[in-house]
């Protein structure tokens, strides 16, 4: 839905952004230590455009979120007998996220496919995501872990996003042209009063999109993976493949919380102190390099041992997601997984190498 | 480590000789002494009587002095200089103490927690020059002089504060003297107060103290008593004429210092150690020590003729017996 | 039921039940009025009193914490309370760290029979939590990240004594690294596999290797891209026969794990070689960034090469670059004092490896200087804003060598319950605290922990502050004798170095 | 789970200053509280029997009770809760007495209070778990370590109780300080007259086992099986062979052995018998002082022996032990006084301790009896005894009372007065301290019958005059410095423990005081008991004694062991550490910190794991604590369950 | 004798002070009488020492500083070694001096006389001129023939010195005493 775009000097961005942001609250990136992270966003505040350590999914799929409080009544003439109630309520303010990239966004389409428009449909989930608007940014470089080209994303993918931004020009001159994607992100750009981009602008904002499309093939030609989930089903039962992948794994969730698709969740119930007769169940971010990730109550795991906890990564975003879902792979080649691997596990190595040299796989 | 010396007042006056006879020992055995720049009185018994923060200051301010001198060590003569310099040094332990010391002193108080450490002038010879090296430098030794050694009873005590030798049975300066050649006689009042400052407002009570150490001095067969402070030299030398003596017999008792002794022994020039400003004549001692090396050489020549005799005797014997023997085999 | 407003604090008392409780009793039956704030909670030995019941309680929103305990030679258990005083002194020295008053926790021994005495405590202790007044929570601290428009976390300058900087030239180094690929290739039938590196995703990158055929050898690197401590993979190895190559720093971790029998000194090979010192990646990208005008739009380059020439780190392809050495190498390098492994088959390549400052005379880690720089309120704030971030993803854990108990971590357990999944401040803390609580002792400061989070939080601090208070209190340095005893596992009747504390 | 909660008034003990009805009503309101009530006196039948029923009509299956303090009443209320059907540890109790009604009168906050730890208590109570103790069997054989009265009493008494006895002795007899006395306060009956027959019942006693100058060198297991490895010092004499004849003593060519049977008052020879009561009466060589080992060469007394027991090559030999008890009775030491240099510090020959004194006394002793001056043989007429010396005295480090020194003093001044009719006896004393049957009468007896002359106050200096001592000192009661010319002056010094004491202690994982004494159980309750189980104390080496205390604590101690042995089997406290095999990783740690050796190493599908041994464990929790993994667990006290009372508190 | 009413002879805020100033617990003694059994000065004393202690603890301020024996005290420790309670009693006896001087309650005047013509010397020069300070109390006391018999077998020695040694740093010394004096009377 190319219907119309805007340009937005640079020197107006957060002007912009306010009017955009009217009655929402904005999360930007921010400089935090030696990170950046995606954070509420003071009004006139100066965003930062760098490309954010975290991806924001947190915005809409928090980190640990309070599904309901259950309160124990005790029935004032029988202290033995006892009722829970539930309190679901959940505070969800409309939201306005704006500096992720095409990876960044795509990921919510990844999210949407399970949690919005799967059998199931998660209502924590989908009232955060449609309370929330995407202002995504363009890519105008390609970082050396950077391979959304070969995997359907692209540093100009507009998947998941309402907006997308593309910087053109540089210096004093420079600003952004700005399109919307959806209904959504149209009515929010209206908002802001802005002049329309010119054919010139325009026709800049495409230059950058292929250049660093061009740059991004220059530094690795997209591989084909249409046999990818086939043969990474053939690898299941290629231990030596899964040992010598994981061997300098170290098992922590840092891929995974870093990953914009990774979606799966822990359950648990706390008590809370007080009278002791309150408590809530929490939803967090559960991580499949942890040998938690699906234990089962006697204390067995069927995923025994980090080789086929990475195995299950790798294969359900190159294959069981995609067979379930028209293809779709649930990986946008953000490359984050491998930047804050602490370790440089690389993922493209695992996919490329399960792809390729299968024939010698016993299990085939 | 260097060594800062404060001489006490008393070493411009009364104690001269106990001034001159360290000095001159000390060079003897390569100590060198820096004065405390500008040092002033630590304020005595009248102030630490009067009150402890005046006296504390009065302390602390050489102290001060000698840390700015770059000194880490205060080495002094007079015991009761020592005893001001270290408890003044001890109680800057306390905040409290040592912020109203500083309101008493020009400069401010945090030159007050770090101040150098306080010792005796014997302290210093015995543990840093040590009685090794001393004995081998003895060229005169003490031979035959007996003598009584006399702490006085502030040298060691209180304890915890002294931190030098047994507060009770000191034998520093019992080894010192050994180690010089004399004979120490054993000496029950070694710490045992001689009536200090008192002499001049209560003459009584110094002669009555004092007149106890010299006569057991006396009882013990002491040729003389030896001290290491300068009041306590007073009390026994100077009034030794006021002193009540036990059973009332006056002996005449020279009383030194122990760094005359040493420098004696060392063969530092009589002259250097101001035993001519000893008021009991000292040569009474020396002449006593020796009388005991002449009665012993006496001995020890009869023993040897007599062993001399007996050896003789016996080896005619033998030779008789031999003679017999070849006799008999003729 | 809330504490009474306005009267009362919420203090939280461990009471040994064969003294201090009894001690507790006998004031209550010689009716020794006391302060009421005191609610205790009676365990059967000093010992049994986890530091980190205190922090759960100081975290959780306790004004103070008394834990008391029979007097040193007089347990119950004959040793627990000896165990206990250097514990809980350990957390005393500790807890300003995370900017909590250390005046809100005390300790102290109180017989059965003294009563008298445990009124004294708890009324002198109680009043001066009340001078204290209620204690700030840290999750209510005012953010604090000092530098955090720069993007920096605080750094004080480095003080000196310092390793200088000199890398060995291009030939020697082959030559050593060729040395000890050889001993690889001639051990390696017998082994399972070797650890080493090779190069990572980039050139810029290094990552580990695990060597199991002779052609695996070629691919050993050796340079100041070897950041990472590969002594963490080997107690994984367990019952196997596993080579690992190490650093000077990295031999510590292996002394560490053979003292803790987490390593069986039969099975493990250890092959080193004279370091020279590695790079902090995040110092690297910084710099790299800092030239980028367009506020580091993307991050990553791809360099074609890297190396080293004279004092600087160069860097070919794209974006060329020379970095001054001396502002990317890691700050632990510039104070090593071990570059020569302690153990094991060492090259010792570049012989002039340089030394580094004394032992004697340990230099203060500059993240360590700028935590004590702050006051107490700053550090609340700067934990608060730093644990913000953090992802839960234990990346600090797993990457460090001595976090042996992995899969068992107690963050994540039920049974023991000591954290939640909130993603709150609290939570995310008291995991730090356990961490460096665990590590009393152990940690030979390799800095993994920080240089493996994603998010760049300085955890290491924490460590370096346990580390200051374990040599001062118990003059113990980890990870250089084998025998060793660390001393949380050990004690003495009559401790140096811990003062009784009056109460 | 349903919780019953039992507030009790005790009267008016908490219901004076606590809303009792208020608190059981607040804990109406908590999780799983389905009952709750106030009761005048929970530990009463009726308060009982209130719980009984309510336990049974509410379907409990967990108790509260907010009373006084569990170390009075958790037991009583365990077993009333078993009564009930309940697993004993399904209980809990909240201090609100002891804690809150007897410590401050402000009701709201003793009543807040009250109600929270009951909350606590509660909430702790949610994760208890039944515990089931475990049974096992008993060694009965004791082993006695000391053989001074007290062990010799508790040797008897348990070997006459029909079970096996071992006891080790360091000396190479036994008898202890008490064969050194020559008489006995109050009745001035002879020492040896009345010890000599109990030590022969030792030496003939078919049950008992002794090893003299023999030492415990290690000491494992637990209370029913311990396991006591025992140094038996070479004597250089086979024992066996020895008749104890003493020919050899009489020819042994090297007579100045240091004479410690004597307190070193003169010197004996270098093979030796101490005494001629001594058990056993066995001959031993000084290796120390012996021709034969200092030169080389000598060898008399192996040829003079007429059964040829003489061993020159004789090495120490260590047996082990098994027993199911141990009673430590090791005595103490006399205080050195050498450390107070007023009184000579050790430089005046005829400045005496009470123990060298008696030994002059003892007509078996080194003068046979006569009194003579140490330095020149003279038979003293004026003797002064000072007491406390080394005794209530700080600035020594000996601020207890030593207990028995008033009493053998005025002993000694009577008996000098026996021996030596026209003398003359000084005690200097700060206060007398008779406070045992016919005591005090025997205190006044040696003031009123015997002239000893009593003067208040402590001697300060002790300074030789002549061939006399000037004794200064004051008369506090005059209020004067007072001096006495003395002949002899014996100083009574004051007991300490044991050289070793602590050392021992350690083997034994019991406690001891700052001064090396042993710490019993509960000072009044378990006065011979230690927190070791299977370990108890007799005589001094728990505190200065006198002999009727140690004789009666050596009978105590024997029936404790006699009482403890009457069990077929012993049951262990469930209270103990359990390890959770998933999570332990193996690294040993808890097997580091145990104090009581209750963790071993297990092997598991391969991997070394912990395990605890129940008997062994002792339930401190140390090893809870140093579990990183928290896979080691103390059960009762788990770390589940104090965060569950720090929670209740700490979190909102 | 009068019977003594303990209660109203009692000075509580007395025994406080002595407590405050010299550190040292009263309470901790308990009547041995070590230190009068020791005390070289005791024959010359009102008071013996060990019952100056007693009258501390029992808070019997007059008694105790109108007492001649604090005066007498010659500082020699030999109470403080003794003490089996390790009190340093020579210290309490300094204490007691303080406050009694500060109350102007002096039983030795020739004590604090000769103390204060020391003390002066030391004001004025920097150092003690022996001399002047023997001048200074004969002048005071009027004792015109104090230690006359001993200056023939002193004069000849050459040993005192007939001017005072005063040092550069007179003036601090002199700012000391007056900054003590500003205290004191504050």
């Amino acid at each position: 839905m190319m219907s119309f775009a805007r340009y937005i000097a640079r020197g107006e961005l957060a002007r912009a952004l306010d009017d955009m942001a009217r009655g929402r609250v904005t999360y930007a990136p921010r400089r935090e230590g030696d990170a950046v992270v995606f954070r509420p966003r003071a009004e006139g505040e100066e965003p930062l455009l760098a490309r954010a350590t975290v991806p924001p999914k947190g915005v809409i799929f928090p980190q640990s979120e309070r599904l309901f409080a259950f309160i124990r009544e005790k029935d004032p003439n029988d202290p033995g007998r006892t009722t829970v109630r539930l309190d679901s309520t959940v505070d969800i303010k409309p939201a306005l996220i704006f500096g992720g990239r095409p990876c960044d966004a795509r990921g919510f389409h990844i999210f949407d496919r399970v949690y919005l428009n799967g059998p199931h449909r998660d209502p924590y989930y989908a009232a955060r995501r449609e309370a929330t608007v995407v202002v995504t940014l363009a890519c105008t470089k390609a970082g050396s872990t950077c391979f959304c080209h070969w995997t359907g994303c692209g540093p100009a993918d507009t998947t998941g996003s309402d907006i997308l931004l593309t910087p053109v020009g540089s210096g004093n001159d420079g600003g952004f042209v700005a399109v919307a994607v959806t209904e959504r992100g149209a009515a929010v750009l209206e908002q802001a009063n802005l002049p329309e981009a010119d054919a010139a602008r325009a026709d800049a904002a495409q230059a950058v999109h292929a250049a660093t499309r061009a740059a991004l093939g220059a530094q690795s030609p997209a591989p084909d993976l249409s046999a990818t989930p086939t043969r990474l089903l053939e690898r299941f039962g290629d231990n030596d493949f899964w040992r010598d992948m994981s061997d300098k794994c170290l098992s922590c969730g840092a891929c995974t919380y870093l990953c914009p698709t990774c979606y799966c969740f822990n359950i648990t119930d706390e008590n809370d102190g007080g009278d002791g007769m309150r408590g809530r169940r929490l939803r967090s971010w559960d991580n499949c390099m942890s040998s938690l990730f699906t234990r089962e109550a006697s204390g067995h795991n069927p995923r025994m041992g980090k080789a086929l906890r990475l195995r299950n990564r790798v294969g359900h975003k190159f294959s069981y997601y995609p067979q379930l879902h028209e293809g779709v792979v649930s990986c946008n080649g953000c490359g984050r997984c491998i930047t804050g691997c602490p370790v440089s596990v690389d993922i493209r190595e695992m996919v490329v190498r399960a792809t390729e040299a299968n024939e010698e796989t016993p299990n085939a | 480590m260097n060594l800062a010396y404060y001489p006490g007042c008393s070493g411009l006056g009364t104690s001269r000789e106990y001034e001159r006879s360290t000095r001159a020992a000390c060079a003897a055995l390569g100590v060198k002494l820096t004065d405390i720049p500008d040092w002033s009185c630590c304020g005595s018994t009248p102030a630490h009587a009067l009150e402890h923060a005046l006296s504390g200051a009065l302390s602390a301010r050489n102290l001060v002095g000698a840390a700015r001198a770059g000194c880490d060590t205060v080495a002094t003569p007079c015991p009761s200089c020592l005893s001001n310099l270290k408890t003044a040094r001890h109680r800057m332990a306390d905040d409290g103490f040592r912020a109203k010391v500083g309101r008493l002193l020009d400069q401010p108080a945090d030159a007050l927690a770090a101040l150098p450490d306080v010792q005796s002038v014997l302290e210093t010879l015995v543990t840093r020059v040590g009685l090794d090296a001393i004995r081998a430098k003895v060229r005169q030794p003490l031979a035959g002089l007996r003598v009584a050694p006399y702490y006085g009873c502030i040298m060691t005590r209180p304890a915890d504060v002294m931190r030098f030798d047994d507060p009770e049975n000191p034998t520093s300066m019992d080894d010192l003297l050994t180690a010089l050649g004399a004979e120490v006689v054993p000496f029950p009042y070694k710490v045992e107060c001689c009536g200090a400052s008192y002499g001049v407002t209560r003459r009584d009570i110094v002669a009555r103290l004092s007149g106890r150490l010299l006569g057991a001095a006396r009882d013990a067969g002491a040729h003389a008593v030896v001290v290491a402070c300068p009041l306590c030299q007073m009390n026994l030398d100077l009034r030794q004429t006021q002193v009540e003596w036990p059973g009332g017999k006056a002996v005449d008792m020279p009383v030194f210092y122990f760094t005359q002794l040493l420098g004696r022994a060392l063969g530092v020039p009589d002259a250097e150690l101001g035993l001519e400003q000893l008021c009991v004549d000292p040569a009474i001692a020396f002449r006593r020590a020796a009388q005991v090396v002449a009665a012993r050489q006496a001995e020890e020549a009869a023993q040897a003729a007599k062993a001399a005799a007996q050896a003789a005797a016996k080896a005619a014997q033998a030779k008789q017996a031999a003679a017999a023997n070849e006799g008999g085999r003729a | 039921m809330p504490v009474l407003k306005g009267k009362e604090l919420r203090v939280v008392g461990f009471l040994c039940n064969w003294c201090s409780y009894g001690g507790a009793d006998t004031a209550g039956v010689g009716r020794f009025s006391q302060p009421t704030d005191l609610r205790i909670i009676r365990v059967p030995c000093s010992g049994r009193v986890d530091p980190m019941f205190v922090v759960k309680a100081l975290l959780g929103g306790a004004d103070g914490v008394l834990v008391s305990g029979c007097h040193p030679r007089d347990c119950h258990y004959s040793q627990g309370n000896f165990y206990a005083r250097r514990r809980l002194e350990t957390l005393k020295t500790f807890l300003p760290a995370l900017g909590i008053d250390p005046d809100r926790f005390q300790y102290t021994w109180v017989s059965a029979s003294e009563g008298q005495r445990w009124k004294n405590v708890v009324s002198s202790f109680v009043e001066k939590v009340h001078q204290l007044g209620h204690a700030p929570r840290i999750e209510e601290a005012a953010p604090y990240l000092p530098l955090a428009e720069k993007g920096d976390t605080p750094r004080a300058p480095l003080r000196p004594p310092l390793r200088p900087l000199s890398y060995p030239a291009a030939g020697t180094l082959a030559a050593s690294l060729e040395q000890l690929r050889e001993k690889i290739r001639a051990a390696l039938p017998e082994l399972d596999c070797v650890i080493g590196w090779q190069q990572g995703f980039d050139a810029l990158h290094a990552t580990p290797l695990f060597m199991r055929k002779p052609e695996d050898v070629d691919k050993l690197t050796w340079g100041p891209l070897n950041v990472h401590n590969l002594a963490t993979y080997l107690p994984q190895f367990k019952n196997r026969k596993v080579g690992v190559v190490v650093k000077g720093c990295d031999s510590r971790s292996v002394i560490e794990l053979l003292q803790e029998k987490l390593v069986e000194p039969d099975n493990v090979r250890v092959f080193g070689m004279a370091c020279e010192g590695v790079v902090d990646m995040t110092r690297v990208q910084k710099t790299l960034d800092a030239g980028n005008a367009d506020g580091a739009m993307c991050a990553d380059t791809a360099p074609s090469s890297v190396g080293v020439e004279g004092d600087n780190l160069s860097i070919e392809g794209e974006a060329p670059a020379r970095l001054r050495l001396a502002d990317v190498v890691a700050e632990k390098c510039r104070t090593c004092d071990t570059p020569v492994p302690l153990l094991g088959d060492v090259v010792e390549g570049n012989a002039s490896a340089p030394a580094g400052p004394a032992p004697d005379a340990p230099p203060s880690p500059p993240s360590l200087d700028a935590l004590d720089s702050m006051t107490p309120e700053q550090r609340r704030g700067f934990w608060r804003a730093q644990m913000d971030r953090c992802l839960r993803c234990y990346a600090c854990r797993n990457a460090c060598p001595m976090c042996v108990c992995r899969d068992h971590c107690i963050a994540e357990s039920r049974d023991p319950h000591w954290t939640t999944q909130e993603g709150n401040i609290r939570e995310k803390l008291q995991f730090q605290v356990i961490h460096a609580l665990h590590l009393a002792g152990r940690c030979t400061e390799c800095g993994e922990c920080q240089r493996a989070c994603p998010v760049n939080i300085p955890v290491l601090a924490l460590k370096q502050w346990m580390n200051r208070s374990v040599r001062t209190l118990f003059d113990y340095r980890a990870g250089v004798d084998v025998n060793a005893v660390p001393p949380l596992l050990a004690f003495a009747v009559e401790e140096k170095n811990i003062k009784e504390h009056g109460l | 789970m349903r919780i019953g909660v039992f507030v009790c008034h005790c009267g008016s003990n908490i219901g004076g200053t606590v809303d009792v009805p208020g608190v059981a009503e607040v804990a109406r309101a908590y999780p799983d509280v389905v009952f709750s009530s106030d009761t005048m006196y929970a530990c009463s039948e009726p308060g009982q029997a209130a719980i009984v029923d309510a336990i049974k009509e509410h379907a409990l299956d967990g108790v509260v009770v907010a009373s006084c303090t569990p170390r009075m009443h958790e037991p009583t209320f365990r077993r009333t809760v078993e009564r009930a059907g309940l697993n004993r540890y399904m209980f809990e109790m909240a201090n609100i007495r002891e804690h809150v009604s007897w410590i401050g009168k402000d009701r709201e906050a003793n009543s807040n209070k009250a109600a929270e730890l009951v909350r606590m208590a509660v909430e702790k109570l949610r994760l208890n778990a039944p515990l089931y103790p475990k049974s096992f069997d008993v060694t009965k054989r004791v082993l006695v370590i000391g053989g001074g009265v007290a062990g010799i009493q508790a040797a008897l008494d348990c070997a006459d109780g029909g079970i096996e006895v071992v006891l080790v002795e360091r000396e190479s007899t036994i008898g202890g300080k008490m064969a050194k006395l020559d008489k006995t306060f109050p009745t001035v009956d002879c020492s040896s007259c009345i010890l000599g027959p109990k030590m022969v019942d030792v030496s003939q006693h078919p049950n008992i086992r002794l090893y003299a100058h023999a030492e415990v060198e290690k000491i494992s297991g637990y209370v029913g099986n311990f396991k006591v490895d025992v140094r038996r010092k070479a004597t250089y004499v086979d024992w066996e062979l020895c008749t104890g004849c003493g020919l050899c003593m009489e020819k042994c060519p090297s007579k100045k052995s240091p004479d410690a049977f004597n307190e070193h008052v003169g010197v004996t020879t270098s093979i030796n018998i101490p005494f001629p009561q001594a058990i056993p009466k066995k001959a031993i060589i000084d290796p120390t002082s012996c021709r034969q080992f200092v030169k080389g060469k000598c060898g008399v007394c192996a040829k003079v022996c007429p059964t040829g027991a003489i061993r020159y090559d004789m090495e120490d030999q260590v047996v082990t032990e098994d027993v199911g008890a141990i009673i430590t009775a090791t005595g103490y030491d006399l205080f050195d006084y050498t450390k107070y240099a007023e009184y000579g510090g050790g430089r005046y020959p005829d400045v005496i301790t009470s123990l060298q004194y008696e030994r002059l006394l003892s007509a078996s002793g080194p003068t046979g009896g006569h009194v003579k001056r140490p330095s020149d043989g003279k038979e003293p007429k004026t003797v002064v005894f000072i007491q406390c010396v080394g005794s209530r005295d700080r600035s020594v480090d000996r601020p207890y009372c030593s207990g028995f020194c008033c009493m053998y003093t005025a002993k000694q001044a009577v008996l000098t007065k026996d021996h030596i009719p026209d003398s003359r006896s000084y005690v200097f004393y700060m206060d007398i301290r008779a406070n045992g049957k016919m005591y005090e009468e025997f205190t006044r007896r040696a003031m009123e019958e015997y002239g000893v002359q009593y003067v208040r106050g402590r001697v300060s200096m002790i300074v030789p005059q002549g061939d006399t001592y000037l004794v200064r000192g004051v008369d506090t009661l005059l209020g004067e410095q007072v001096e006495v010319p003395a002949d002899l002056v014996v100083l009574a010094v004051g007991a300490e423990s044991s050289h070793g004491a602590p050392q021992l202690a350690e083997k034994l994982r019991i406690s001891y005081d700052n001064y090396g004494f042993f710490m019993e159980s509960h000072c009044k309750l378990r006065p011979v008991e230690t927190n070791t189980a299977g370990v108890y104390l007799a005589g001094a080496c728990q505190g200065p004694k006198d002999i009727p205390s140690s004789v009666g604590q050596g009978s105590a101690a024997a029936a404790k062991v006699l009482g403890l042995f009457s069990r077929g089997r012993l049951e262990s406290d469930p209270q103990i550490s359990q390890v959770d095999v998933r999570r332990c990783v193996g690294c040993g740690k808890c097997i580091t910190t145990c104090p009581y050796g209750a963790i071993e190493w297990m092997e598991l599908r391969g991997e070394m794991k912990a395990r605890v041994i129940e008997t062994v464990c002792q339930g401190c929790g140390i090893c809870t604590v140093t579990c990183p993994q928290g896979a080691i667990q103390l059960q009762h006290f788990t770390d589940n369950q104090i965060l569950a009372e720090v929670n209740a508190l700490c979190l909102s | 004798m009068d019977v003594t009413n303990l209660e109203s002879v009692r000075d509580d805020d007395f025994i406080h002070a002595v407590m405050e100033e010299s550190g040292q617990d009263l309470t901790h003694c308990y009547q041995c009488g070590n230190c009068t059994a020791g005390c070289p000065c005791g024959f010359a004393y009102d008071i013996q020492v060990s019952q100056i202690m007693r009258n501390l603890q029992a808070g019997r301020k007059d008694k105790v500083l109108n007492s001649r024996s604090i005066w007498l005290c010659l500082s020699c420790s030999s109470c403080t070694t003794r003490c089996p309670n390790n009190i340093d009693v020579a210290r309490v006896m300094d204490v007691l001096r303080h406050i009694a001087r500060r109350e102007g309650r002096v039983a030795e005047k020739g004590v604090t006389t000769f103390w204060d013509a020391f003390l002066a010397s030391v004001r004025r020069h920097g150092r003690v001129y022996e001399l002047g300070v023997v001048a200074n109390y004969v002048a005071r006391t009027g004792r015109v023939w104090t230690d006359i018999d001993l200056l023939p077998r002193i004069a000849p020695k050459g040993k005192l010195s007939p001017m005072p040694h005063g040092i550069k740093g007179r003036d601090e010394i002199a700012r000391i005493f007056q900054r003590y004096e500003e205290e004191r009377t504050r």
